[in-house]
């Protein structure tokens, strides 16, 4: 979190610097099946992110070792792609690509009802080829949508969305030129039906109160866009699923 | 750490016990076992803690380095936290580059310490744009009866409230304090047998579902969340959770602050 | 790329369609697909190119960075390729380090531009010996269907003679663009049923044997050539394929130059 | 490719540097059977260059994922020794290395009748003791003799020879020094009875006349050096083969 | 081996900085159990030093191929905490570490019942917490130690001990500040009942009389070192070893 | 190397031999195999040798670079030592990272010339602080009929007492020999059949137990130990070893000296 709180983000009527209100998000559109050789896969824009999942599987489980006897496992990996931002990129794994592989992976596997294919793997590849701040957020609700296309059976969607806090004003969704001066984060993926979270990070600060704004700006943006991934995955489907 | 089998028997066995609201060793749900904390147990450090929470036992070494500053922070030191849980604190950790629960570990350890602000990143400045200190906290296991997290972050804010900036060996001043203003204290909580439970067992981890971990500023502020591994909560679930962190993360950071 | 174990069937099915000099999907033998190329397709990169054929789609996108000019040659820039073939891209492409096939991609590609001399290294200069741009260009495909390497050098020239140098963002003078004097195509041939086929798909680069990639320049000079794979290729047989390659080339360029 | 043009490599009658003609190859020495303890090996000593091949083998591969069903794979690495040129190379494989053992792998594949060994792995080593130019050439032609001193049936030899330019002439064999400021190299390997091609790269700037010419001098090289092969196998079984 | 001999280390009475005679060995203490998760764990402060060892197993040993069918593998890791020395050390494994990590297994092979326990594993960790010269000596006696506490079988204990020379002096046992200045290093695992060796080292300069009073100062150090771990054994099991 | 598996069969036969003192080939229990020691023999090398013992051959290569001498050395230059046993020497050396036994190859060799003290560090000093010289030994084996050990050390001092300071080269001042003082040489003594034997093949090594290395300087002071491998010895034995080394390393640093 940058925390430079000099820098006046939003004005004296509550209007961010995208014209956006406090708990506005930014305009997203979500396509689904935009991968011809993969089982599934989806694309999420959501301001200038511009976030690609693709899915394959269930296949055999190798090596032997990373099987289990009881499901599949989800093989996630989250990747920047090396023009993605500003500043390139070098290729290769680094540490922060890999949590959020592994809480993406935890966060879906919460969901898809892995003991259905016993000793097989589901791969899901997450791409970021354009990044702008939520990118974690937008990996996850790819995949989401992704897997669905793949008809990998769940029995939720997730939608991950993050709000955040600037000038001591706490706000949804955060872009690039916000969270350079941002003093909190708080990712959650939530289950459109039941409501659970299957996700949640934060970082920075926010006092008990904030926290709650926060909390329940999140929730509120999750059925807006629950809506656009089922329209999506409509569209790809022909429109008659 | 390669994930070990899960024994269904232990699960069944958490299971009934959580129907019964007990516990694999007899506490109460939210209840910790003893926390020992000693200071300026390591003699090459410049602050140094250990941690005791049952058989789970931690180090914490603060080192300095002198670095160039980030060009866009021209005036701000550096902190980083590195944890590396070696096979010698338990038989599922295994040799190896850093396992990812090592990598998440380390990561959210960082971030509750760094996001609090407790340390004045500016203070740490040497010369503007040509030289800060760069604080390096190294976390380190050496028995892992469960819940690493709590033992780490505590023996970190340890090790950091005891440091001494080496001034005078690297020839930059006087030996000092490094200026620590808050104690942001984390809790993690298990799903076990159903519910959540605070401060497992590393019997309950392998048997159990779903962790939050919290980290919580003096002021009851929130620095950093974290869920990790398979598994879904509700909103009152962490309500309860967050209720519970605050009146623990307060006795915690008593312990540590004396 | 672990090796497919390679479908008898598949190759029978081949031989077959060869036999009536047939393909998979209807194509005569040095027929290509429909070729779609767009520029400006990534909002954070200085050039980009998005190129389809059929079911085979590949970014590339060019970025820059200020170097120190090698002693050797202190009034030139630089020139680097990258493929990482991720796994994104087919189910057959594996996580981990480059494979070999993915850097021999990047080799080929990256050979025919630098050789056909397309970029002038010396406009790159910025300060003799001190300082000079760094063109770096990222192909990346997002679904292979069949002969990555054309779709990427096609995407590779789109992306770079569309490209602006940001000389403002540096604070080198001002952006403008990157100065490409020719336009290198690459056609690439693949042993299908036991005769070359240019354009192969997927499944004819899984049931075929030897490949042979072909760059040439604006002249029909040539620039780069690449054999890959096992097998055995007659003089006469090069001589075709190279034959062909000369009228491709110049449809390919048009495409890309407009 | 260097491309200084304006360095004089040739004369007024057509001859380069080190006194050749233009369709002139180095001297070259072949030698076989020179690592005691391998099944098979050689050395070219191609002008300056010093390259030796060992192969071991066919053995059993392992692990056994890269087993193949029907045939034996060509386990092959290129490598240059720290102390083969002038700037000591730092030992590990680099993106070079494992293209020219990719190609390599490839070239020798294609004569070596790997499928009467199924199941199994042949290693072929080559190492690069002096270095200057065309060392990925030599290395094809010494694991070509090193694979028939092992007694590993193949259906023909390989032998591989590059051309090139240089101040707008087409030459054969470039050395060092006129690599340094070559305008092209077209390194192939030939079959030596069928005259077929199973390795072929190019890089640099060659006219469609140009190109012909540089190929004709490849192919005019390949009987003689042919010869050499066949009579290093002949010294080192005893001169009876 | 640093070798300044112009900064006197020893006094006109033989007396060193820290005041020892030329034979004497640092302050050690011995405990054993320290590690509760553990099968078995030691820990040896020597002057400065802290060495703490700990054993798992035996188990299986997996993957398959490092199994050996006769015997128990010892699968040993030295390794120095970033927090050990004045200059903190970059995580990860280091050729020094290596060498001794191959060297201590040796050592302790050399002496453990492996044959009891064919196609398993025994893990030695060996993590050095403070360093202060002749960390590698510290690891083999805490090992020792661990293994022992551990219920694993042995024929003997391993004891090891470094001498060295300074100032043109042999003493035992150098600490950091003499190491510094040292011109020999002499350390040795020595068996405590049959007072065979199963690990020697050395380094630097020592004519063959200074070589014969480091060993025989090596030997010395042995027997009161036993009784120690012997000590730091009954201790651990309720004083009723 | 992949350890392997020791072949019992082996194991007996060379037990047999040691009753009747005998020894695979022949050999009397410490004569070693005749040693030729060629230098000069590697063109892009500042020094350089080729010695062959048996079967077993290996080179040695002496290169030069220009190095920043280390802060708390100003006036020092640098050596280091590299071993890469790479797997065209024998079936039983495997590619891929350094395995142990070449990491101890490497280490054991370089510790041996380093200790002796026969470079002068200080005369590769060009600028204090500065510029300094740093001499890289790379010892290569080309056929591993056992022995490796002695067989690099003896080609190192060879490369090491032939190699020339490449001045002019970096333009530094003039070519001049490379100043070494002393000609440490190495032994080696391998248990075959239950006693130690000298120049150990490499059928004695795989049959064998534990081995002790031994470098000794010109003035039979000791400069190097190690003990490889499992076993135990007694300090009877290492007298009667270290006695057969004293005259044995004499003779080996005659033919190196001539």
């Amino acid at each position: 979190m940058g925390g430079y709180s000099d820098v006046q983000m939003i004005d004296e009527n509550g209007i961010r610097v995208d014209g956006r209100t406090a708990g506005e998000i930014r305009p997203v559109s979500i396509n689904a099946g935009i991968i011809p050789v993969a089982d599934g896969s989806a694309e999420v824009i959501w301001g200038t992110n511009h976030v690609i999942a693709a899915v394959y599987g269930p296949m055999e489980a190798h090596p032997r070792k990373i099987q289990k006897q009881d499901r599949a496992v989800l093989d996630v990996r989250y990747n920047m792609a090396p023009f993605s931002t500003t500043d390139r990129i070098r290729p290769g794994f680094n540490r922060r690509s890999r949590e959020i592989s592994k809480v993406t992976a935890e966060a879906l596997e919460s969901v898809v009802l892995t003991e259905l294919y016993p000793r097989s793997k589901i791969r899901v590849e997450i791409e970021v080829i354009t990044a702008e701040a939520g990118t974690r957020c937008a990996g996850i609700t790819a995949a989401s949508v992704a897997l669905a296309d793949a008809g990998i059976p769940m029995t939720d969607m997730v939608i991950s969305v993050a709000s955040g806090k600037i000038n001591g004003v706490v706000v949804c969704d955060l872009n690039k030129e916000e969270d350079n001066y941002g003093e909190a984060d708080l990712p959650m993926g939530v289950c459109a039906n039941s409501g659970e979270l299957v996700f949640l990070q934060m970082d920075g600060d926010l006092s008990p109160e904030e926290f709650q704004i926060a909390w329940d700006y999140n929730m509120e943006a999750i059925a807006p866009v629950h809506e656009m991934m089922i329209d999506a995955l409509k569209r790809s489907n022909g429109g008659d699923e | 750490m390669a994930t070990p089998p899960v024994p269904e028997l232990l699960k069944t066995h958490l299971t009934k016990l959580a129907e019964s609201d007990e516990r694999l060793d007899g506490r109460g749900r939210f209840e910790g076992r003893d926390v020992i904390v000693e200071t300026g147990v390591l003699a090459r450090a410049e602050g140094s803690a250990r941690v005791q929470m049952g058989d789970t036992i931690v180090l914490a070494g603060v080192k300095f380095q002198i670095m160039t500053p980030y060009p866009d922070r021209p005036t701000s030191g550096g902190f980083m936290t590195s944890a590396e849980v070696r096979p010698v604190c338990g038989v599922h950790w295994e040799a190896g580059p850093p396992s990812p629960e090592a990598i998440e570990l380390g990561r959210v350890v960082d971030r509750g310490i760094r996001e609090s602000g407790c340390i004045d990143m500016e203070d740490l400045c040497i010369l503007p744009g040509e030289k800060a200190w760069q604080v390096i906290l190294d976390v380190f296991a050496l028995s892992d009866d469960g819940n690493l997290f709590d033992a780490f972050a505590t023996a970190a804010m340890a090790a950091l409230r005891t440091a001494i900036i080496p001034g005078e060996r690297f020839d930059v001043g006087e030996d000092r304090p490094l200026p620590v203003s808050k104690t942001p204290m984390m809790c993690s909580y298990h799903r076990v047998g159903g519910r959540f439970v605070y401060d497992a067992l590393r019997r309950e981890e392998i048997g159990g579902g779903e962790r939050i971990h919290i980290t919580l500023g003096d002021d009851n502020h929130v620095h950093s969340l974290q869920k990790g591994l398979k598994g879904a909560f509700t909103a009152a679930e962490f309500d309860e959770i967050m209720e519970h962190a605050r009146s623990r993360c307060a006795e915690l950071r008593d312990l540590v602050n004396n």
